[in-house]
C-alpha cells in the first residue's frame, strides 16, 4: 500500500509508545502517534485531546479544535497540575518537536545564537525542561533533518541531553531516548550516550544523512530500513485526520498557505460530522 | 457584593510599573478585551508574567509598553513565531527572563502558599538555570541532592477571562483552565472578563466548573468574544485569520500603525465592528 | 426577647466576621455564627456546607448532612486545596473549638497530659498549625470554661499562641485574637500578649470566671456585659437549626444521647423540607 | 485494560510492613469494606497514613495489625474520641507521627513531585515541631526566614472509595473529595472501590467530577456500601448508630471479639446482611 513520508514517520512513532501513560497532543504528528498506537498495540494509552486536557478521546488533528474535542467526545478534562504531576510521576509522554537536536540530544526551541543576543529568537523552553528531568523515555521528531537542525551542539539547551551534567545531577530521568526524522531514526547508544543510526527510511541513502546532519555520525552501509506502515495504521491515520492536517507540518510557503485556508474553513465541518453534538455543556 | 467594573474602571487602578499575570494558554481563552483596553491605557513600564504566551504578550510589546516579561514560552503556535517578541529579543529591548511551565506554575504556587520558594528537579542540566538569574540551585536537607529554589512571583494584578461569572466574582471556566486559577489566586489583585454575566443561581449549576472562587477576584466586567482573536471553547475557535493579519501588520510599521489606532485604540463594541461584527463572527468562529 | 446561653454566644462569634472570606462550617457554632453574619452585617463572607466545600450555601446544622446540603443547595464544590489556598491567603476564618486554651493563647487538641505519654489522646492537631500561622484573625469559643480548658500553659501547642518563639518565626500572623467562652469574650491584650476580658455574659460575675480560669486572670468589678442577640439574630438561627443541633455540644448525659437520637432521625427530613431537592447528581 | 479485582487480589498483593495511605475524611467516604478485607487479610506491621482518619484507624488498630500510625487527627467528630486510637496512643503500644492536614497533603505532593521536601510555615511555633522527628526546619535561600522542610512521603498503597468508576480505573467523586486524588498519585500502587462500576461512556458524563485518573490506580472493585459506616454523599450518610455499637464495642474487650467475628471477619455480602441488608439501609441512610 502506498504511504507518504509524514505517515511513515507517524507509524515509527506510534511503534514507540506502549504501556498506560498520558499522552499529550500538541502537534498532529504526535495526536495521530498516539492514536495509532492506541488503536493497534497499545489499547490503555491515555489520549489527550490537547496539550493538557480531554483524556479518553479520539483526537482529530486541527488548527483549532483540539478543546472542543473534549466537549463533543466528553472528554475527560484534566487540569494543568495533572499533566506535570503525571511528568513528575513518569506517567506521561510527549513526541517533542525541537528546532534543533544535537549529536548528544540536547535540544533547542528557545533561540538561534545566543540567548542573551538571539539571531532567531524561538519560542521558549517551555515544559522541555520538566520533560528531560523526569520521563524515562523520551522521544524527539524531526521534520526537516538539515544541518541547521540536527547539529553538533545545540545553541541553547532547553532540555536536557547526555552529558556529565545530566550524570551528575539527573541520573537517566528525562534521558532522550529516540528521535524520528524524515531521513531515519536514531537513538543514543554511540560512545558517551551519543547519536546513532537505528533504521534509515526506504529511498535513504547513508551519504544523504551524513550530508544532512551537522555533525561527524557514523553511518554503515548495512542500516535496515524503517518498517513501512501498515494498511492498518495507514487506515487509521487517514480516517482520522481527513484534512490532512499532519501534511502542514511538512509543507512550506503557497502550497502551505492554500492547505491552511482550506483546513481552517472546513474543520468544524468535519468536527461535526465525526462527532455530532453530544457535549455536556 | 457587586464587583462588575467596566474595563476603563479595572485599568484605573493599574499604575505604571504594575506586574501583571495574563491566563489562558498560546491562542486559547487569552483575556485580549482586557489586553487591548491595558494597551491603550497608556500604561507603562509594565512586568507580564505569562506561562504559554501568544498574542496579548505580543501585542503589548509592540504597544512599547512593557519593560520585563517572564514567560516559558511565547509565540503563535501553528502560525509561527511571535512577531513583536522576536523583534524586542533580538533587539535586546526589553528585559526577559525565561522560566519553564511548571516553574512558572511553582512561583505563583508559592506567592499562593506563602513560602518565598518550592523546589523542583525542573531546569537540573539545561541552560535556563543559565539565563535565569532568578532561580537558585540548592541542596536538599534530607538527602543533599541539588535541586531548583524557584523564588516566589508575587503579581501585583492578574488579567484573565473566562465562559461565564456571576457578579460576585465566582467565574466558570468550559474548556482547558491552564493557569488561571493560580493567576487569580496568586494575584493582589484579580480583573476577570467573561463571556457572559449569569445570576448566581445559574453559575452553581456549573459545579466543579466553577474555577475561579469570588475570594480571589476584584472585579468582573462582561465582554463577549473578549479572548478574540484566540479562542473560547466551547463556544468559539481562534481567528487564524485575524491573526494573520494580525502578524503581517506588526512586521510593517505602517501597517502597525493603522491596526493600532483600528484594533486597539477603539472600545470593545467598536472592535467587534471592526472585525465585522457579531453575527458575523459567529459564522466564521462558533463551533 | 428571650434567648439561651448558645443563642448569645453564636450572636457574639457572627458579630467578628466580616469582610469577604471563606468561612469553614465544622461545628454547629460555628456554622450558624457565620450564617448569621452572612445575613446581617456580612452579606459578603462565603460560607461552605462543610469544613472543606459547599460555598454558597445556606448551612443547616445536622450530624451528618454537610455534603448533602452542597448538592441540594448545588454549592460550589471546593477542594481541599482550595482550602489551604485560602488559609496561606488569610481569605479564610474559622472558629475553633480547642480543649484547652492557655493564657497567651496557645490551644491544644492534641492530648491531655505529655503528648509522648498522655493522659488522655485527644485528636491530633489537624489544620490548626496552619491556621496560627498565616490567618490575620485567629477566633477561639470554649463551651465549658473551667479550670482543666481555660488554663495556665496547655499541655501541647497545636496552635501557636503569642510568646517569644512567635514573634521569632511568625510575627503577628496567626496570633489568637478572640475568645469566646460560656461565661464571656476575652481578648489577648493584657501583658505579653496575654488574655484579658473583654465582656462577661449577662448574669456572670468577676469571681465565677475568677474561680473558672485556671491563671490569674485580671477580672475588674467594671466589666461591661456581652450584647445580648436580637431579635433579628435569634430568627436567623432558630430557623436554620430547627432541630436545635447546636444545643447538642452543650449537653451532656441522657439528655444529649436523646437529643442525639432525636436528631439524627429527623435530619433528613428537615433537610428535604428546607431544600427541595434540586441538585446537580 | 481491565483493572477489576476482588478485594482478596487487591489484599494478595499488600505484603507485611506495606505503608498504606487511606482517603476520606473522619466519617466521610472512608473505603472501609476494603479496610476491613484488609484487616482480616492477615497482614500485619502496617503504617497507615490519614489526614483526617476515623473508623479506619481505629478498627486497623483494633485489630493489632498496625506498627506505625502518620496522621493530622484521628476521631469520631461529633461522636467522641476514637477508642482503639486513644488506647494504642495512651497505651504506647505502636508508633505515632502527628503531622498536621496541610503537611501530610504536602508529603504527597512532595513524593508525587519527586522532589524531596516542600517548604512550609505551617507548625512553626507549635509543638507539633517537637515531637514530629520528621520534620526539619530549614532556613529559605532567598530570605534567610525559617521554614518547616515536610518530608516527601511515599505509601507503598493507597486505599479509596468513591461513588463510580469504570473498569479501566478512573473514578468519580460526587462529594468533597478529601485528599483521594494526593493519596491515589503518591502510592505506588492505588486500589479503589466504587458504589457501582458504570461504563467508560457513562463516566465521561461527569466531567471534573472524574477526579481518580485510572494512570494512577491498579484495582477497582464494585462494593455498594464500601463506605459503610462512614457516609458516601451524596448516596448514603455515615452511619451513627453502627458507630455508637462500634465504639461500645471497643471500650469491652468480650464485644470486641464478637464485633470481630460478626463484622471484620466476613465477606462485604455478609456484612451487609449483618447490619440489615440493603433495603434496610436505603431506609436508614439514604438521603
Amino acid at each position: 500500500m502506498e504511504y507518504s513520508l509524514d505517515e511513515l514517520m507517524i507509524a515509527t512513532m506510534a511503534h514507540q509508545l506502549k504501556g498506560e501513560f498520558l499522552v499529550s497532543s500538541v502537534t498532529a504528528f504526535g495526536a495521530l502517534a498516539a492514536l495509532v498506537a492506541q488503536k493497534t498495540h497499545a489499547p490503555e494509552l491515555a489520549v489527550l485531546a490537547t496539550p493538557e486536557s480531554g483524556m479518553e478521546v479520539t483526537p482529530l488533528p486541527t488548527l483549532t479544535l483540539g478543546q472542543f474535542l473534549t466537549d463533543v467526545q466528553r472528554g475527560i478534562p484534566l487540569t494543568m497540575e495533572e499533566i506535570f504531576d503525571a511528568i513528575f510521576c513518569d506517567l506521561f509522554r510527549i513526541w517533542i518537536n525541537p528546532a534543533q537536536i544535537d549529536q548528544f540530544g540536547n535540544v533547542n526551541i528557545s533561540s538561534i545564537g545566543p540567548w542573551e543576543k538571539p539571531k532567531v529568537a524561538l519560542v521558549g523552553s517551555r515544559g522541555i525542561p520538566e520533560d528531560t528531568s523526569h520521563l524515562s523515555q523520551i522521544f524527539y521528531y524531526i521534520l526537516h533533518h538539515n544541518t541547521r537542525s540536527v547539529v553538533s551542539q545545540v545553541d541553547f539547551r532547553s532540555g536536557a541531553g547526555n552529558g556529565a551534567e545530566r550524570d551528575q545531577y539527573l541520573g537517566r530521568s528525562g534521558a532522550p531516548s529516540l528521535l524520528v526524522t524524515d531521513l531515519g531514526v536514531f537513538d543514543f547508544s554511540g560512545p558517551g550516550g551519543s547519536m546513532a543510526v537505528v533504521t534509515l527510511h526506504p529511498g535513504v541513502s547513508p551519504d544523504e544523512v551524513r550530508e544532512r546532519t551537522g555533525f561527524d555520525l557514523q553511518v554503515t552501509d548495512i542500516i535496515p530500513h524503517t518498517t513501512p506502515p501498515t494498511a492498518q495504521e495507514l487506515e487509521i491515520i487517514r480516517t482520522a485526520d481527513p484534512l490532512e492536517v499532519r501534511k502542514l507540518e511538512l509543507l512550506a510557503g503557497e502550497e502551505a498557505s492554500e492547505k491552511f485556508v482550506t483546513i481552517y474553513e472546513r474543520e468544524r465541518q468535519a468536527l461535526h460530522v465525526a462527532w455530532p453534538a453530544r457535549g455536556r455543556h | 457584593m457587586n464587583k462588575v467594573l467596566t474595563a476603563e474602571a479595572m485599568l484605573d487602578q493599574i499604575p505604571d510599573g504594575a506586574s501583571i499575570t495574563i491566563g489562558g494558554s498560546s491562542l486559547s481563552r487569552k483575556p485580549m478585551a482586557l489586553v487591548r483596553a491595558l494597551a491603550r491605557s497608556g500604561r507603562k513600564d509594565l512586568t507580564l508574567i505569562v506561562n504559554v504566551g501568544g498574542p496579548e504578550v505580543d501585542l503589548l510589546l509592540g504597544l512599547g509598553v512593557v519593560s520585563k516579561v517572564i514567560y516559558a514560552f511565547v509565540g503563535f503556535e501553528v502560525m509561527g513565531l511571535a512577531p513583536n517578541f522576536r523583534r524586542a529579543r533580538q533587539g535586546q529591548i526589553v528585559e526577559f527572563e525565561e522560566w519553564t511551565e511548571y516553574t512558572v506554575m511553582a512561583g505563583l504556587d508559592a506567592a499562593i502558599k506563602r513560602v518565598p520558594f518550592l523546589p523542583t528537579r525542573s531546569g537540573l542540566a539545561t541552560d535556563v538555570l543559565k539565563v535565569n538569574h532568578a532561580f537558585r540551585t540548592m541542596t536538599d536537607p534530607f538527602t543533599g541532592q541539588q535541586l531548583v529554589a524557584v523564588p516566589a512571583i508575587h503579581p501585583d494584578f492578574a488579567l484573565i477571562h473566562v465562559n461565564y461569572a456571576d457578579e460576585r466574582g465566582n467565574g466558570v471556566i468550559l474548556g482547558d483552565g491552564h493557569i488561571d486559577v493560580l493567576c487569580a489566586k496568586a494575584a493582589k489583585t484579580t480583573f476577570m472578563s467573561c463571556e457572559r454575566l449569569v445570576h448566581a443561581d445559574e453559575l452553581q449549576r456549573f459545579g466543579r466548573d466553577v474555577q475561579i472562587l469570588r475570594i480571589h477576584t476584584q472585579g468582573v466586567a462582561e465582554m463577549p468574544w473578549g479572548a478574540h482573536p484566540t479562542g473560547c471553547a466551547p463556544e468559539y475557535r481562534a481567528d487564524l485569520k485575524h491573526l494573520e493579519e494580525y502578524m503581517a501588520a506588526a512586521n510593517d510599521p505602517a501597517k502597525w500603525a493603522v491596526y493600532q489606532d483600528s484594533m486597539v485604540f477603539v472600545e470593545h463594541g467598536q472592535y467587534l465592528d471592526r472585525i465585522g461584527g457579531r453575527e458575523h463572527l459567529v459564522s466564521r468562529l462558533h463551533v
